[in-house]
């Protein structure tokens, strides 16, 4: 069990975002989370990365109680996210996006006296992942089109290293085809660097196709989780999803 | 001993009151536009010098009491004029660029006005002759007198305070400039000339300024680098009371005011730099000032 | 060169080109090396220990003008020039001056000009120095950095002969260094604090003055004692004061503070206050801070637009009913016409111890007459102090070298055989006698103060009953600040400290009567 | 180190640049010597720049109280002269104004680091003005406005008998030089490192780069310490050209001065803020010089930059050099 809440709990006035949510995730497994909108998810994943204090509840990590870790000593433990607003480093090419991840993960994003462009190693590695995400290197990250930019966002993640990572609707606002590319690229790669990863998702046919189980939210509570074929039949579920 | 003091609060209120109106102007147009307008001194040494000017011209035909409603006009006429000049020409075109372009725009605008000023009116500060003993003074026990025109000035202050907060909650163009302020998309999809709003309140911002520079001449004298001056204090001013809050331009004017006063008669070595103290330690405990919003 | 952007709205930059290792390391070698290579050279290229050789000065016998007796020299016709062994150059004597031209310091600043050009027409008209007309290059004499940057352009870029201006107490301990070492003969007008040849430069070469500061501060305080004593009967005891805070107004306070301890030991110092200078115009505060005090006597050497702010605001307060004497160093220093008929009657009227156009009597000195009439013909408007500075400076350099041209026969008299000429001139110029001294390059002449009385007919405030003292009873005996006053000492400058060391406790000085 | 072809390949690649250093080693052999002094004081607001622009094109923070950092480097020289009345090496003063520099930049930083846009810019505005009102008020102790007569200091231990004009124009010019040379490399350095990457990514996503591990206040206050002792450091390096220390140079009209020649010289690129120097101190010596409307023509100056040339001198150096080189490739911006 590589990540598990115990009865997390997080209100906004009297909207009960997280309602006491027991989640798990194993070593390697590809969950996704569905449901309709407002049914907490965005906020699950805002407070298991430490974007946002729970107000009640545990969350462990690997063993070790994180419930109050800052977000930089979660980095440091393994999680990481992407955001479902493209959060990337506008003005830097995508390789020195990846670079500048590869040099926090490495710890020394601070060296001032050491000419980056001379670091074989990490410039080695980042080329590597801009291949494996099939990014162009020099661009800058404002130039990219809409669905580079979704993957540049995924790929600076992935460049830490992580154990868990938690990707926000990765390909929303994108053209099916260009969907399943994007899924096509960060699924094995996710398999490759054994990395579990928590996909929140509203596309029924990427969540099917993808993902090893998928657990259903609905207003701040976890409704089902299962196998993706569970899921398909499970009358309550189709009801949530459909009416929303 | 207590008219002293009331001297001392008096003078106090006095330097507030007219600082109030150059850090309202100041507060207003950041609040709607988030542009930083440096130029906003500028607009006040215009109001002081026009009034200045026109006095000197007319002083002599006019019976004395208009002499004070005809410089808080051509104050604010002055200040107003150069501000419909400038916003549509000018600051329209950055309010959608980076905060460097914009500040360095009205910086320009400053050091512009500044030597038109120069041009226009010549070397020597302007300065009036009487109207400033017309109303002569009063006394205030303990063989203490204080001019009359002080308390018109600090009048001036309040009246215009309480016209801000009565224009800005119920006139409509005053509700509409906080939508605007709150939300420019919104305040545009729901028919306002966005732009014609933006022009409004700096003409506003321009004419509070202008009537400071205007009921101050009576007392002083108009001369280059008034702007300049009194521009850092409307900044701490403003940055005391949180920028674009009306309130926070109200109690920051009377803070610096009243530090002002206590620092010329108890600690003049540090009297300038007791302002900036105050106003980093109101920035580092509420970084947005008393009453700013992000 | 990699571009960097701040923000996605700008437009974005061309594909930068991609720098290899090998170009980096080449441009930073080639920097440094070529850093490297500038410092050997001008090692190497600069002499060391060789000193160059100072042109040996030339001493000349020349009459020695007894003061009392003041000999009437009107600026006469202009000596016959005959070619010598240096030609005389034909090319314009240009002068560059420095003075305020703009701002509330405008009223003292620009008449300073005005006199200068006013002599300079003078002198064309008669033909000119030696033959040479004499052009005048004015520039606003701004901030320290601008006078001091504009100092050295009008010096090494304009290539002038001769510097006339400087009206600041902040500039001229600036310039003054640069004239020495940029060896150009500096006439300064005013700029007038002792440290300048006290403490900054102590033994003067190309640099003159023509007046100095501790006259002023203590003729003032002199006027208030008298002027208090006049109208209670006894001296006054607690005193107050509001100076502009640079120079200027420090060095008055403490020359002020210095007498009245020294005169007055039971004196109070109720109040003393600097305030900003140019810029403040609000005044409320101070004045309620020293109607709160009581003084007896208030001193002050506010002056220009920041004074009229003051007086006005005064005058609201009945400032000038509650506070019984107060006197300003520099109130009629600008130009006459800046202070109007509301200035109060019957207080002090400070002239920073110079000049005031109608005294010495027209009719009793004529060049005081000659000049007076030639300025309002030109200028539409009386001379201040600065005005009769500038007209004499540059009248008393004409005669300086036509003086060492009639000695050495012949060709444009280098500044090194100026100098000595300048150091011991004496002339009656408008303001009276003026004579320069050896040790220390100022001008001196008697100080004048007075009392303010509205003219209608002229419109405008003007000094009346004229208080004279003898200069050499208020300021330090000759080179009192080479061997006695010590710059690193507790007393700020020479006077100061011959006042501390010379005056007796609780009695005038000789030659000061109240 | 560098091979004769590595060398060559270089001044075939920035022909410009190369041209700009042959100009500046042998400038004072033909300029007249007041421009070379200009030239010494437009290097020393290179220095200010590339410092000031360590904050604005790096990290995305805009100070409006540099002058006041510069006039506290200055007075690391003047003050102790005044007091002390010995004429150190000027080096001493250099490495003294730094390290007190640094100091006040990690104590204002504190304060500083953790706000940005606007609020940065006017908290040190108010830096600035309270440097300035310190040394104007204490009189005794500063020298007030008249401020403090900086004499000229032994270079590198050696005192050079030479007048005072010679000694500006050939002796410490290229000592400035030197000094210019080394500060450019440190700063090429610094931007050019992991340290410089990841404030450009500070500067373009706060949020992301918290979430990539990176402590953003913490590299922001390094970055501000940086740039606030090397503005002192040439803060010290002004004072022995200037020949005098003055309260005014720390007034916020001053930091205009500083913002504006950075933007003149185009932000967006390393060499902008030098280049922006270089001319702007040029520009306004001139033009004092030939119109009591200087700041009229400073003025209209700035509005064209603002409207025409938002990318600086030096980026429209590049467009044209590239209009020029690539005839047949569309050139942007």
């Amino acid at each position: 069990m590589i990540l598990e809440t115990q009865n997390l709990r997080k209100y906004f006035g009297e909207v009960h975002a997280v309602d006491n949510v027991n989640f798990k995730v194993k070593e390697e497994e590809i969950v996704a989370i569905i449901g309709p909108n407002g049914a907490g998810k965005t906020t699950l994943v805002n407070v298991i990365t430490g974007y946002l204090k729970p107000d009640g509840g545990k969350i462990i990590f690997m063993g070790k109680d994180i419930t109050n870790a800052s977000i930089y000593e979660r980095i440091r433990a393994g999680i990481v996210r992407s955001f479902q607003l493209v959060n990337i480093f506008e003005g830097l090419s995508a390789f020195d996006n990846i670079r500048v991840a590869i040099n926090s993960r490495e710890r020394k994003e601070g060296k001032i006296f050491s000419l980056i462009d001379r670091d074989t190693t990490v410039t080695k590695e980042a080329l590597q992942i801009l291949d494996l995400f099939g990014l162009p290197k020099d661009t800058l990250a404002r130039d990219l089109p809409h669905g580079d930019r979704k993957l540049l966002d995924v790929a600076t993640a992935f460049a830490l290293k992580p154990k868990l990572l938690l990707l926000d609707e990765p390909t929303s606002g994108v053209s099916t085809r260009e969907k399943n590319k994007i899924m096509d690229v960060i699924i094995p790669a996710a398999r490759k660097e054994k990395v579990s990863l928590v996909v929140i998702e509203h596309d029924m046919d990427i969540v099917f196709n993808y993902s090893d189980r998928i657990v259903v939210m609905h207003q701040g509570k976890i409704l089902f989780e299962g196998k993706p074929d569970e899921v398909r039949e499970h009358t309550e579920v189709k009801r949530v999803l459909l009416v929303g | 001993m207590s008219n002293i003091i009331f001297l001392y609060l008096i003078s106090g209120l006095y330097y507030a009151a007219y600082l109030f109106l150059v850090a309202a102007g100041l507060t207003i147009i950041f609040g709607l536009a988030r542009v930083v307008n440096l130029a906003h001194g500028a607009l006040y040494a215009i109001g002081a010098y026009v009034a200045a000017w026109l006095m000197g011209l007319i002083s002599k035909q006019i019976p004395p009491p208009l002499w004070y409603i005809i410089i808080i006009i051509a104050g604010a006429a002055g200040a107003a004029f150069v501000g419909i000049i400038i916003e549509p020409l000018l600051l329209r075109r950055v309010y959608g660029r980076l905060e460097e372009f914009q500040l360095l725009l009205t910086f320009a605008i400053l050091l512009i006005i500044e030597d038109l000023e120069l041009m226009i009116w010549g070397p020597y500060p302007l300065a009036f002759k009487e109207p400033y003993h017309y109303l002569g003074a009063v006394s205030i026990g303990g063989g203490l007198m204080y001019p009359l025109y002080g308390f018109v000035v600090i009048a001036m202050g309040w009246l215009i305070a309480l016209f801000l907060w009565f224009f800005m909650t119920k006139t409509k163009l005053g509700i509409i400039i906080r939508s605007a302020a709150a939300n420019k998309e919104v305040t545009a999809a729901i028919g306002h000339n966005v732009k014609s709003i933006y022009t409004k309140t700096f003409i506003l911002g321009a004419t509070l300024a202008g009537i400071g520079g205007a009921i101050v001449m009576p007392s002083a004298t108009a001369q280059l680098g008034l702007g300049i001056d009194i521009l850092v204090f409307a900044f701490a001013v403003v940055v005391i009371g949180g920028l674009g809050s009306l309130k926070g331009a109200l109690v920051g004017s009377l803070i610096v005011g009243m530090t002002r006063v206590v620092g010329i008669a108890y600690f003049p070595e540090i009297e300038l730099a007791l302002i900036w103290l105050i106003a980093v330690i109101v920035l580092v405990f509420r970084p947005l000032g008393l009453w700013g919003r992000e | 060169m990699p571009e960097t952007f701040s923000n996605p709205k700008e437009v974005p930059p061309e594909a930068r080109s991609k720098l290899s290792r090998r170009e980096l390391l080449g441009i930073i070698g080639g920097l440094v090396v070529g850093g490297a290579i500038g410092a050997a050279a001008t090692y190497v290229a600069a002499p060391k220990e060789v000193v160059k050789e100072v042109a040996k000065t030339v001493t000349v016998p020349g009459p020695t003008v007894t003061v009392p007796g003041p000999t009437v020299t009107v600026p006469g016709p202009t000596v016959t020039v005959t070619p010598g062994a240096r030609p005389v150059p034909t090319t314009p004597l240009k002068i560059g001056c420095q003075t305020f031209m703009k701002g509330g310091n405008a009223p003292l600043g620009v008449p300073l000009y005005e006199g200068l050009v006013a002599a300079a027409e003078e002198i064309n008209k008669a033909g000119g120095i030696l033959g040479r007309k004499v052009e005048v290059i004015v520039r606003d004499e701004a901030g320290t950095d601008e006078t001091v940057k504009e100092y050295k352009r009008l010096v090494l870029e304009d290539k002038i002969d001769l510097y006339i201006g400087l009206i600041s107490s902040a500039n001229t301990p600036a310039v003054a260094p640069h004239a020495e070492e940029l060896k150009c003969l500096s006439l300064f007008i005013d700029g007038c604090t002792d440290v300048v040849f006290d403490v900054v430069d102590r033994n003067p070469v190309y640099v003159f003055r023509n007046h100095f500061q501790s006259p002023d501060g203590l003729i003032n305080n002199f006027q208030l004692m008298r002027l208090y004593k006049r109208k209670t009967g006894k001296l006054p005891t607690r005193f107050a004061y509001i100076h502009p805070d640079y120079g200027y107004g420090r060095l008055v306070h403490a020359h002020a503070r210095y007498a009245t301890d020294k005169v007055m030991p039971e004196n109070v110092n109720a109040y003393e206050a600097f305030v900003k200078f140019p810029g403040t115009t609000d005044f409320s505060a101070y004045i309620t801070k020293m109607l709160e005090v009581k003084p007896d006597v208030v001193l002050s050497s506010e002056w220009g637009g920041d004074f009229k702010a003051f007086y006005k605001q005064a005058l609201g307060y009945g400032y000038f009913k509650a506070i019984p004497v107060f006197i300003s160093t520099l109130s009629h220093g600008t130009y006459p016409e800046f202070l109007e008929t509301d200035y109060p009657e019957g207080i002090g009227a400070g002239v920073h111890a110079n000049y005031w156009f109608e005294y010495p009597l027209l009719d009793q000195n004529p060049v005081n007459k000659y000049f007076v009439d030639s300025y309002f013909a030109k200028w539409k408007r009386y001379p201040n102090f600065e005005a009769e500075g500038a007209w004499t400076m540059l009248w008393a350099f004409k005669g300086a070298v036509e003086e060492i041209y009639a000695k050495i026969k012949g060709g444009w008299p280098e500044t090194e055989e100026i100098v000595p000429i300048l150091e011991r001139w004496a002339m009656v110029c408008p303001a009276g006698v003026w004579q320069i001294r050896k040790d220390n390059h100022n001008g001196y002449k008697d100080a004048i103060s007075g009392v303010s009385i509205n003219d209608p007919k002229l419109g405008f405030n003007k000094l009346t009953d004229p208080y004279y003292i003898r200069v050499d009873k208020i300021s330090a005996p000759p080179r009192w600040q080479l061997e006695v006053f010590d710059p690193k000492g507790p007393h700020p400058t020479a006077t100061a400290d011959w006042i501390f060391r010379t005056w007796k406790k609780g009695e005038l000085p000789d030659g000061v009567t109240l | 180190m560098i091979s004769r072809k590595g060398l060559i390949s270089i001044i075939r690649k920035y022909p410009i640049y190369t041209l700009i250093i042959i100009i500046l080693l042998t400038l004072p052999i033909y300029a007249p010597s007041f421009f070379v002094i200009q030239i010494a004081y437009g290097l020393i607001f290179g220095i200010t720049g590339l410092a000031f622009n360590l904050l604005l094109g790096y990290t995305g923070l805009l100070s409006f109280g540099h002058a006041g950092f510069f006039a506290f480097g200055a007075y690391m020289m003047s003050l102790p002269i005044r007091h002390t009345g010995i004429v150190h090496t000027l080096e001493v003063y250099l490495a003294f104004a730094f390290i007190t520099s640094a100091a006040l930049g990690a104590l204002l930083g504190l304060i500083c680091a953790r706000r940005t846009r606007i609020f940065f810019s006017i908290l040190n505005l108010s830096f600035g003005l309270i440097i300035y009102s310190f040394f104007l008020k204490f009189w005794g102790f500063t020298g007030g406005a008249d401020g403090t007569h900086v004499p000229t200091p032994p270079l590198l231990g050696m005192k050079f008998a030479v007048d005072k004009e010679y000694w500006m124009t050939h002796i410490y010019y290229y000592y400035i030089l030197a000094a210019f040379f080394i500060c450019l490399a440190i700063f090429w350095v610094i931007v050019n490192s992991n340290f410089g990457k990841t404030l450009q990514a500070i500067r373009d996503n706060e949020i992301r780069a918290q979430f990539t591990g990176i402590r953003i206040y913490r590299y922001r206050h390094i970055a501000y310490i940086i740039s606030v002792a090397f503005t002192g450091l040439a803060g010290c390096l002004w004072a022995p050209l200037n020949g005098h220390t003055a309260p005014e140079i720390a007034w916020w009209t001053y930091s205009g001065d500083i913002v504006m020649l950075t933007i003149l010289g185009g932000y967006q690129y390393f060499i902008g803020p030098v280049i922006g120097g270089l001319v702007f101190n040029v520009f306004k010596i001139y033009t004092i010089g030939y119109t009591v409307y200087w700041m009229l023509l400073l003025g209209i100056i700035l509005l064209i930059l603002i409207f025409f040339i938002p990318r600086g001198l030096v980026g429209l150096g590049i467009s044209i050099y590239n209009r020029l080189t690539h005839k047949k490739g569309s050139s942007k911006g």
